[in-house]
Parts: structure tokens; C-alpha cells; sequence
């Protein structure tokens, strides 16, 4: 029920499979390197149908996505790797289209797209997380540059990104939220320097980023001066937007990994632990359900705030979860097999071991919001609870206790 | 408890049914609810509880006649809408919501489950229309997999003799649907209530909507409706189909609890401010609204099992009562606990919807035995049993 | 260890039962009227001897009234049945005790401590639960009275009282601790109305009381104008003491009636049910032992914030434990066994029905302190957590949103 | 699983020990933690756990020969400070506040209760001064009522073959006191760590600061301590002993992951305020502070009954390790979630107490082993076996 692109009358399904076949005979998969490919993909308006024709897109509902993947999918063509890319693909690459100048468009996002140039996200400061708007990271103006000093911290990908999405405080003598600009930072400028952030688990996902005197052009400002925070919106809105695709089949999550140990280990269960089992079972399929009611949501264009409760939902499970296969396992959840630091790409719940999983899984309620935040979200604008007295919104940030 | 023939670990349950409301779902809620904010607003229901018609038959006329809610899942030819359990379902929600005193459960599902299964087409037109009722003679607390019940026997020339407590919806029913044990084993029959030999005794229920009564049977007289497995069958299936809808049911409730409790506390102040800013319980409403959302998609999954025929009927119902049944509770709970003293006056609603929560937790299997038959169900044992 | 009548060498428990034994001597307990023995015994300060000579008692620290007691009871001696009065002694006596004058404890203190003249409270109001310091009772001036017009909620005992204590705002111009003062009021006076106030439970323990331009003697003023925030500290502070004396045997609460249920009915037992047991008989043997922890600690008179956590774990436990109870009888749970309206002159948590105790149960976490007053207190008074911005602490009460 | 030879509710436990610290204690733990506040910050634990020596053998000696903590509750006589398991106990306190990677709870519980059982006046002499540490080569995870391990075998000889995997404090240990199966059946030996045959494996364990090893014996020389029932009985007992302090440690992880969580709340600020100052956040620590509260009265109890041979303890002991064991989980749970980022780095010492807690929780029988074992102190049979 979309009324997007209704000016001309949508391709119908038939014509967008004639589109990937003619994609497919210029260009066989078999035969073309992976990045023409992609590149190709791109250019057909094929990588993103509701993106703009010219931007990957074709101006079609989100939906007409699923023709396209599956298509291109049964012909053995290759993907863009979303897993790897997906700040890119999920919080710039929105921003851009949303805020960004047609020469930022055309310059970032087909290269953002294909993977050539992975992205990274500068939000997040050690004075600054949940209250994001606090951020005390520097841009000060300087002829046709930005001069940027300041330090971020949980930025995945930093090591091997290109490009950083960034925000930073343009004038510490308005507001905190009034004082922020929204800049596209080059991570292979002078004075960006990337350390690896170990977490608990021994491993470094995520990088501090240190930045020291970073000079930014103000062709790279997103949005105008003192509007990031309106701009950042867009680039976190789009952060907790992740469901759809496939409906999930049922112990797909980490339950599946402890209903299996439950079910091939019969000498370690106890009536204790069955009971819990039965219950995170239950729970875990509730989650699985609400995860499709969404589903069902979005694609009959009835987006709801119900999101932010299978975030929660999510965490909280795969927190109890694998603490039950710690105690299931008994002796075994005393070792750990390897405490060395490593520097993943991606997290792998699913193929870490138990002691790994209940270690990472602490960090589902922190990242991307933590559950507390997530809560405030709910009770504020979806009950319409009132706000708490707030004396942040008013003072110059300057001023605020810190 | 019964074993499963396949198992969820299979991973062949993807997609499955729809669980979103149809645009007539929506339509029939408007009208359900329109009828009961003028008929069955909550201090009605508080004053007819202490009365000796503790059920609202009127309202229940009424319902089934401008808005058809007792026959919606009746096949047309057999005097209802032809719809289906879903559309039964929106109906449970909203009465729920309402906590009306009528015999929606006993009557609309539970009898004409029944009797649809035995195929008395006569007595589910009535149903239907609303004319009669009916009330399935078991304990309320029965779960859908308990074992025949054994209190009342068939004597010779089809009279019945026997007791059966805590029976739901009976008191303002036409007839009985009583299950008995005769010399040829489990049978069904159907009881006038008005017979020689049936007396009823209004019991004093800790749900003060839904009021239990004894029945007690002396040679009364039976028509049988069926006998053997298609008596065990049609029995275990309106208990089963009961506690799906049962789910619908308790989500209204929890819906309801959860509304009238942010709107209590959006308006009430404390401290100079409304009570509802303060963040500790802000939490705990959207830890209700989380349960809640998961709530419905867990009720909807299992109406629309039951509705779909669909071979995970068994699971999706067991977790439903497993997770609803709690929630529901819950709810109701802070409903209480949030309203501060005024929730825990008589003159305040609040205790109709605990009252009526806890009790639909016992009713038709508690989540705890729920989570016993799932075991089976899905192939999570318990500990051998060798120790 | 306490430093209290520290001038005089207190008398020992030998000299203490000596004194007992004059009482006793001189008024039989088997031939004297009950009234008049317990008159006798607050002359002999024999009632509470940690209350002045000539008020009941002998300046002696509290643990020694023990002695007293025990030996009074052993001789078969009538008590002043303290469950009927607790709230003259428990809340009402203390406060005289600080804040009367002489006069008006000589009035008012040897008929409440004999049980001769019952007292209730009049603080709770309809919009005023928690925040009590909102209360919008009135309380003019006329001459050597004051009138008193309002309506106060939550009222044990009103409908047996003699005497209450009240709290009423006497100056609406100023913020509102600073506008209350403190009353006896005569609830036999014209213009004080009581109506029962039924609970969920059927009965009615409570009442509200409405009041209708009472004349109050300013006489009856307790403590100074404007004052009567911080005296009613002193009941509050009352009030929430009231763990001492013996210790608890184990399963003595509402835990051993559901042992017993589930020893006795083997057939309802279930694993969830087992499991839920089992918690819920640890966590009620986790609060007996804190309440003997802390017990010993007043007995060595190091009183500590303990006092809090244990009435909220009780009303937690209650809660969850008549919950178990009826989810374990199941169907005997569907029956309630009379929902007629009554007048319990005190609360049977443990003789009344499964069903009684989980709805009259609900009240615990709200009454004498709701449970979340209770955690903000720990929070802020123990863990030293900051207060929350207030905004009601400068405002004038008649301007306070309501 | 041991049956009980009396009941819970014949009402025979009312008083019982002294649950408060004396002076004299107050003295101990303020001697230890000031010992421990120079040699034992976290920074200090956090960079040792990486290294080839995980446990601290210096700051162990240190606190044995400075504060005496190795021998407080052994005898005068053999060594020892006569004191109390009492006193033991506020050890293990500020030792679980520190997460101190010293061979504490394998030498100066485990291992000390099985000598002084066995009456190895020697050996327990030289646990007691510091100057030698014993480990009981079991696997942490082992329960009091578990049965006799049968991993390791005697062999002509007096000579030892086999292997036990996980056991803690083994690394530093200078004797390892074995049970094992001989052709008379249970027996404990002391083996000596430097003999030929024996090998220990550093596991990488879950808990930094107490590392496992797997020991693997071959023929190795052993010297019997006990045999038979008396075997039997100083295993239990050490392990039984060892499940009361544990409680301690773990109140005193509990403890300090609150302290640490509520200072760092009363300085950082978000949204212009400290975060400690938002009630849902205080909520959540009161409720902790009121668990630990709790915690400290069980605890207490369970060592004061072991302390005093007070025939309660069994039950004590189990409600000890039911209740304080998910308490301190969770404690340390609430401290990596609300240090937010900070807590979820390897920097931070959240991470230290989360994982002693999570281990600890496992260690000498988890949670749910000791409320089955409680079932049957107390009368609470679980469903009877027919079904």
C-alpha cells in the first residue's frame, strides 16, 4: 500500500525480472569480475529499487527488493557483502541520500554501495553515550575547512574504513542539541589515528578513533551548520530499522544452540533447569512470533514502533540464554577456550563458543542503544508518557555539568 | 500428556499464519466495543456482581444479535457468519477488555466447539443466534489434555447421575453439555438445564465477572451427542480451541490494564509532577508494553493455528497459555500496585481485572502445565527418569 | 550499649523484678479488674520503661522492658492487647512523647497506653498517597480553635477511635513542607464523618474520614505552627520501626502454609511448582534471617536502614508466595469463600483463605510506605544516590500542579 | 542426594548463631583489605592474568604471614590461630572484593578442612603459615553430595594413575591432596606436585582470576591421608565447608560491584544530571542493595552454623549457595550494564567480577544443584515418581 512513486505507474514484477536478465546477459556472473559486476548492478538501478533512478535505484517500494535479490540470487550472481558494509548501508547511506548534496551523492554512494570504500560511524564519545547529544568532539571552521579534535570510541570497522560519518560540536555556546554539524570525515586524512577497543570477551570489534587537528572540507558537511543533530535522526532511526526479509524459523536464535546441548546431554539436565529451559523456549518463540507479526507489519506498510521491542527483547534473551548454557554446562562453562586478543570483522554468536556468547551478549543491551534508552523511547512516544523535568535542553552546552 | 508426532526442531514452522488484523477484524472490534462502552461500562459490571443475575444475559442477547459474536465461526449453513476462530478471537480480546460478565467462553467456544465436532447443527444455530446457551460441564481449571473426567456416569435408559464443580458460564445457560463415562466408556450428551434432576449452586468465585457454579445430576434425563473417541475428541478439541481464545482474551485484559494504568498516570501528580514522568515506572510500562506486543503476536499465532487447522496448533496453543496466562497476571498486577491505594479499593476497577486474571491463568491448564505438554511437544525432556 | 538514663545507675533486672513483683503483690492479676491492673502497672512505670518516670515508664533502655514482660507474663497478668492500639503506641505516643507538652502527655498517654481510649491516623489523603506533604486538608484559625475541613483516606481503627493524630495545612502561601501543622483531634467532635472504605478483598479494614469544619482546641496542637512536617517525621519514623522481640521460627510466615499445603497434597505437585517452591522457600528463608540479622544488630544497638529492605523483601514475598498458593490448588483457587463486606478489626494473613491472602496481600507493597517510596529511600538515604531534580521544594502549595 | 534426619518445619530453628561481626573481625578485614588496597588493586589483577604466573604467590605469603589469614580457623596446637570459620569468612570477603587471584579458597578452606579431618597436623601447619599451599584435586564444579570422584585409581605400589580436569588454585600448589578409588574403595592421598608422574595443564578459564589445570597422574607416589568412610568424609566435609565460604566470597564480589557501580553513577552525568539520579537506575540498585542485604544475613548464617557444628548447616549451606550464588551474578551483571560502554571493556575491572561471579556460581554446586539438595532437607519432595 506505498505511495511512493506514483507519479509514473511502477514497473510491475515481470518488468523488473526483465530488468536483472538483461543485467544478467551483459554481464554474466560467471564471467564478470565480482566488482563490475556490482558496479553494473548499480548502474541498472538494481542495487537499491527505492533509491532514485541514477542513485542505484529505480524509485520503487522497498518491497521490489525481494524480486530483484531472488532473481539475481538463483542466477549464482554475487552480493556486495552486506554484513560487512552494513554502516554504510544502513545509517550513511540514508543520510546522504536524505541530506546530501547531488555531488556527495554521486560521489559516495555508488562506491559505498559495491563495498569499494567501507564506511564507519564517528557518534559515540566516552563522555558521550546514551546522551549522545553531549558530544564534546571539536569542529571549528577555518577558511573552506573544518578543523576536527576531539575522541570517539565504539567505532566498528574504523581499521578498515575509508569514510566516517561524523558529528561534532560547530559552537559550544548554543544548547547542546542546537550546536552540532554532521560532516562525511576521510579516515585516511592526517591526524586520524584508529586503536583497537578490547571488550570482555578478549576480542577488539570496535576502535577508539583519536582525532587530532583532522581538516574536513565543507563540501562534506551533511546538512547545514548546527543541524547534525536533526540530520543524526535519520543516521539512528535508520540504526534500529533492521527487521524484515525472511521470516525466522523457529529455534533459529542461540535457544536452538541450548535446546540442542538440553537434547544430545541428557546427564546434565535437572528439574531446575528444564523449567528454565521451558521458559526462555517459550520466551525465545515469542520473540521469534513478534519478530513476524513485524514482519507482516512492514510488508503491508504498517511500520510500528514494535522494533525497539525485539531489540530489547533480543538482548535480554540472548543474555539469559547463554547465561542457562553456562550453568547447563556445568564444569565444561568454567573454560574459555581462548582469552587472545583477535580482531573480528563480525560477531558470531552462533559459532562462538557458550562462554563467548554469554560474554558478547552483554554488550546487545549497550550497543545501538542501550535497553534503558530503549525503554524511555517506549514509555515516552509510544505510551506518551511525560517527559522528566529536563535542564539539559536549554543551557549552553559549555555549561552543562560534566 | 500427549507426544508429538513431529518435532519444532525440525525447523519446518516458518512463516505460517497471518497475524495481523483483517480490515473486518477491525470493523467487528469497532462494533464490540461500541456496544459494551454503552452497555458494560466497568461500574454496571461492578454493581451486577453482587446481584443474584451475576450474568449480563441481556448484553449477551444483544451482542449475538447486532453484532453476531456468538456464531462467527459457525458455518453459514449452520445459522452463523462463516468466519473464523481469528474473528472469535478480536471478539475475546475486547471482551476481555470489558471483563464482561457474559457467557461468551462456556457458550460461543467452548459448547460450540463441541458441537460442531458432534455435529448437533440444531442446538449451534441456537447458539449462534443467541437464543440459547450452552456450558461444557467440566471444571474450569481443565486442561485441554487431562484425562476424561470421570465424575458423572450414565445409567440405564440415558439418565445421568453425578457431580461436577467450578463449571464456567452454567449458570445462565439453556443446556448442559455433559461428559460422562457409560458402560461403553467416554460419551457426550447434552442436558436440559431445566430437567428433573439437575441442580446448579452458585459458588463464590474469586473472578467476580465469569461466576462458577456446582452442578449436580440426579437421573437426569441425557440426549447423547457422542460417544467414545469422537466424546474424547470433541471434548480435548473445545478445551484446546478454548484456551487459544483464552489467550485472546487475557491479552485484552493485559491491553486494558496497561491503558487505564498510563492514563492513571499521566494525570495523576505527586511531587509536582504527573506520577507517570518518574522513570522507574515508566520502565516497568514499557517492560508491560514489550510483553504485551509480544503477547499479541503469540495469541494471534496460536488463534490462527487453531483457525488454519495447522499442525503446530499444539505448540502455538501451549506456549500462548505459557506466556499470555503470566503476562496477563502480571498486568493486572501493576494495574494494582501503580494505582497506589485507589487500585486497591473495592470502588476502583482495577480488582475485577487481577480477580479475573488470576483466574484465567487456572482456567483450562495454567501456564505451568502448559509448559509440561510443550516439553513433549517440542522435545525438550526432563531428567530421566532412572534416578 | 545504649547511653540512655545514664545520671542514675539503672536498676538491674534483679531490682526490675523486684518491682514486678510489687506490682504484682499489690494487684493479683487473678482478682484485678483488667483495666485497673494496667493502670496500675503505668503507675508503677512498668508500661513502657523506656518512657520518663511518671509517663509509664523508668528511663530504662528499651531492650529492658523484656524482662518485664516476661515476667508479667509468666504470672498470667493481662496485656494492654498491642495489636489493637498499635497505632497509639506505635505512632501516636512517641510523638507526644517529643513533641507534647506536659500537660497534654498527663492527658493523653495513660489512656492509650491501657488501650482505654483507641487512636487512628489522619495523614493519607486522596490526592495525596506518597507525596503526603501535599496534603490539602485545611486548617483555619477562629480565635483560641482552629476549624478543620478536608477528607483524609486509609483510616484504620477511625470507626473505634477516640482520639486521632492529624496533620493539616494551615498556610497555603508557602511551599508545602512548610505550610502543615499538627493536631490531636477529637474524633467524637461535630463534623467528623467515617465511612468504611472497602478493599478488593471484600472487607473493610480502612476508612475514610471526612472532615467538616471540626473545631480542634489549639491546645491539641502538637508542636509549632508550620511544624508539623518534621513532627510527623517522628510518627513516620515510628512506624516503619518495628522489628524486635523474639526471633522467627522458620515457615512461620505465609511460606509455611504452602509447605504445608504441598506436603499434604502430593497429587497437585508439579516440576515448575517444585521449582517455584523451592525459590520462593529459600528467598522467605533469606528475609527470616535478615530480620534476625537485625534483630541482633537493634539488640546491640547498632540500629541500621535494614529495617526498609525487610518490609519491602515481606510485602515482595507475600505477594509472590499467595500467587504460588493458587496456582498450586488451581481449581480451590477459582473459589473465594465470601466476598460479603466485613469489619476486621485487624489483619489474618495467615488464618484467612489462600485467596484472601493474595488479594489482602497486594496492599502490602502500597500501605505504610509503597515499595517504590521504599527504593527511592535506600537509594538516596543509604547508597547515597543523587535526589531527582524537584521541582515542588520552593513552589507555594496552592500554585503545585494538582 | 543426602536425606535429612530431621526436618525444616518441625520449628526446632529459631535463634541459632550470631549472625554480626565482632571487633575482633572488623579488625581482621580492615587489616586485609588495607594489605590488599597496596599489593591487590585491580589494575594490578588485570595485568597479571595474562601472564605465565595468573596467581599472586607473593601477596599470598604476605597475607599469611602478616594478617595470619592461612591458618585462622586451624587449632593453636597445629599451627593455626584458633579462631573461627567465622573469621575465615570476612577473609573471603574482602577477598572476592578484590577478585585476588591467591590460592585461598584450595588451600586455606578446601584443603585444610580435609587435614585437620584427616589429622595432618604437619601439613596443615605449613598451610597455615603460607610457607607451602595445597590444592584438592577435584573439579571446581564438584558438589558436596556429589559422589566420590572414581577419575584417579591406586595402583600397587601406593602409586596414583589418573587425571582430574579443572581444578582451581592447583597451579601455585606446592601438595595436591587426591581422593581416589582404591581396591578398599575411597581413598584420599597426598601427592607431592614435584613427583614424577605428575603433570598440570593451565586451562584458560573462564574466571581470570582463579585459573584451572588439569592434573594428570602417572603413577604417581602418593601418601594415604584417610580411606573409607573417613575419605568419604573429610572429601564432603572440605567441600561442604568450602560451599559456606564460597557464599562469603561471593557476597563480597556482590558487595563491592555495587559500591564500584553506585560511585561511578554518583559522577558520570548524562541528559545534564548524574546518572545515578535517575530512579529507574536507583530502583535497580536498591533492589540489588536490599538482595545483598539479604545475602549478608544467609551467608553469615550458613558460616555460622558450619563454625558452631550446628546440625542446621546442612540446610544453611544450601540456602546459602542457592540464594548468594545468583545474587552476586547478578550484582556483577548490573555492573558491566550499568557502567554502560565502559563496563564492556577489557580495561575496566567489570569484567574480572563478572566472570568470578559466573564461576563461582558453578563452583562446588550450582544454585539449582543445591535447591535439589535442599528439597530433601526440608521436606519439600518433588512429584512423586509415578507418573
Amino acid at each position: 500500500m506505498s505511495t511512493e512513486a506514483h507519479q509514473a505507474p511502477p514497473p510491475s514484477a515481470d518488468e523488473l525480472r526483465q530488468r536483472v536478465r538483461d543485467l544478467l546477459a551483459t554481464h554474466d556472473p560467471a564471467t564478470t569480475e565480482r566488482v563490475e559486476f556490482l558496479r553494473a548492478r548499480f548502474d541498472a538501478g538494481l542495487a537499491w529499487v527505492h533509491f532514485p533512478v541514477g542513485l542505484g535505484g529505480l524509485g520503487l517500494p522497498r518491497v521490489s527488493q525481494e524480486v530483484v535479490d531472488a532473481e539475481l540470487a538463483a542466477a549464482g550472481a554475487p552480493d556486495n557483502n552486506p554484513r560487512r558494509i552494513g554502516i554504510g548501508l544502513g545509517m550513511a547511506a540514508p543520510t546522504i541520500l536524505r541530506y546530501g548534496t547531488s555531488e556527495q551523492q554521486a560521489r559516495f554512494l555508488r562506491p559505498l554501495w559495491t563495498g569499494e570504500e567501507v564506511w564507519c560511524q564517528l557518534f559515540s564519545e566516552p563522555g558521550a553515550g546514551s546522551d549522545l547529544a553531549a558530544l564534546g568532539t571539536r569542529a571549528v571552521r577555518d577558511g573552506d575547512d573544518w578543523v576536527v579534535t576531539g575522541q570517539k570510541v565504539w567505532t566498528s570497522m574504523a581499521h578498515e574504513a575509508r569514510w566516517a560519518i561524523l558529528v561534532a560540536r560547530t559552537d559550544p555556546d548554543v544548547p547542546k542539541h542546537q550546536g552540532i554539524t554532521y560532516f562525511v570525515l576521510d579516515m585516511t586524512a592526517p591526524g586520524v589515528q584508529v586503536r583497537p577497543l578490547r571488550q570482555l570477551t578478549g576480542e577488539a570489534e570496535f576502535n577508539e578513533v583519536f582525532l587530532d587537528g583532522v581538516r574536513v572540507p565543507d563540501s562534506q558537511r551533511l546538512g547545514a551548520v548546527g543541524e547534525g543533530w536533526r540530520v543524526a535522526q535519520t543516521t539512528l532511526m535508520n540504526e534500529r530499522v533492521s527487521i524484515g526479509g525472511m521470516a525466522e524459523p523457529r529455534e533459529a536464535g542461540i535457544i536452538g544452540l541450548a535446546a540442542r546441548t538440553w537434547r544430545e546431554h541428557p546427564e546434565l539436565r535437572t528439574p531446575g533447569l528444564h523449567e528454565r529451559l521451558l521458559r526462555l523456549w517459550v520466551d525465545a518463540e515469542a520473540a521469534r512470533l513478534t519478530k513476524e507479526w513485524l514482519r507482516q507489519r512492514l510488508a503491508a506498510g504498517q511500520p510500528g514502533p514494535e522494533g525497539s521491542a525485539a531489540k530489547f527483547a533480543f538482548a535480554r534473551l540472548n543474555q539469559q540464554i547463554s547465561g542457562f548454557e553456562l550453568d547447563l554446562l556445568g564444569e565444561q562453562a568454567l573454560r574459555y577456550p581462548d582469552w587472545t586478543m583477535r580482531r573480528p570483522t563480525q560477531v558470531d554468536m552462533l559459532g562462538g563458543s557458550p562462554g563467548f556468547r554469554y560474554l558478547r551478549a552483554k554488550g546487545n543491551s549497550i550497543e545501538g542503544g542501550t535497553s534503558e534508552i530503549l525503554r524511555n523511547i517506549i514509555a515516552e512516544r509510544v505510551l506518551g508518557l511525560p517527559t522528566e523535568p529536563r535542564i539539559d535542553k536549554d543551557v549552553p552546552w559549555k555549561d552543562l555539568p560534566k | 500428556m500427549s507426544t508429538a508426532p513431529s518435532t519444532a526442531h525440525d525447523h519446518t514452522h516458518t512463516a505460517g499464519p497471518d497475524l495481523l488484523y483483517s480490515e473486518v477484524e477491525d470493523e467487528l472490534r469497532a462494533s464490540v466495543r461500541a456496544l459494551l462502552a454503552d452497555h458494560c461500562a466497568w461500574p454496571t459490571v461492578l454493581a451486577r456482581v453482587e446481584t443474584d443475575e451475576p450474568y449480563d444475559v441481556g448484553l449477551w442477547r444483544r451482542l449475538a444479535a447486532e453484532v453476531g459474536v456468538a456464531g462467527l465461526a459457525v458455518p453459514e449453513a449452520e445459522g452463523g457468519a462463516g468466519a473464523s476462530w481469528r474473528e472469535v478471537a478480536v471478539v475475546a480480546e475486547e471482551l476481555g477488555r470489558a471483563v464482561a460478565p457474559v457467557p461468551f467462553l462456556g457458550s460461543a467456544v467452548l459448547s460450540t466447539v463441541a458441537l460442531l465436532a458432534v455435529g448437533d447443527s440444531a442446538l449451534v444455530g441456537d447458539l449462534a443466534s443467541g437464543t440459547r446457551t450452552a456450558a461444557l460441564a467440566v471444571p474450569l481449571s481443565t486442561a485441554p489434555d487431562a484425562a476424561f473426567p470421570g465424575g458423572v456416569r450414565v445409567e440405564p435408559g440415558e439418565v445421568l447421575t453425578g457431580a461436577v464443580t467450578s463449571v464456567a458460564d452454567v449458570l445462565p445457560a439453556d443446556v448442559l453439555l455433559v461428559p460422562a463415562l457409560g458402560e461403553a466408556g467416554p460419551a457426550l450428551y447434552a442436558v436440559d438445564r431445566a430437567a428433573e434432576g439437575v441442580t446448579l449452586t452458585g459458588v463464590s468465585s474469586l473472578d467476580l465477572t465469569r461466576r462458577l457454579a456446582d452442578v449436580t445430576l440426579r437421573a437426569a434425563p441425557g440426549r447423547l451427542l457422542a460417544s467414545g473417541t469422537a466424546a474424547r475428541d470433541a471434548l480435548r478439541g473445545a478445551l484446546h480451541t478454548g484456551a487459544a481464545l483464552l489467550a485472546s482474551e487475557q491479552l485484552g485484559l493485559a491491553e486494558q490494564a496497561l491503558a487505564t494504568t498510563v492514563d492513571y498516570l499521566r494525570t495523576r501528580h505527586q511531587f509536582g509532577r504527573p506520577v507517570g514522568s518518574f522513570q522507574a515506572l515508566k520502565h516497568r510500562l514499557a517492560d508491560l508494553w514489550v510483553g504485551i506486543t509480544q503477547a499479541r503476536a503469540v495469541a494471534r499465532y496460536a488463534v490462527g493455528t487453531v483457525a488454519d487447522g495447522d499442525p503446530d496448533a499444539g505448540v502455538a496453543v501451549a506456549v500462548a497459555q505459557s506466556f499470555v496466562s503470566e503476562l496477563a497476571v502480571l498486568a493486572t498486577e501493576e494495574m494494582v500496585q501503580l494505582h497506589g491505594g485507589v487500585g486497591f479499593t473495592w470502588e476502583h476497577p482495577a480488582h475485577l481485572y487481577l480477580k479475573r486474571a488470576k483466574a484465567d491463568a487456572i482456567a483450562l491448564g495454567s501456564a505451568d502445565h502448559h509448559r509440561a505438554s510443550l516439553a513433549g511437544l517440542i522435545d525438550l525432556p526432563g531428567v530421566p527418569a532412572v534416578r
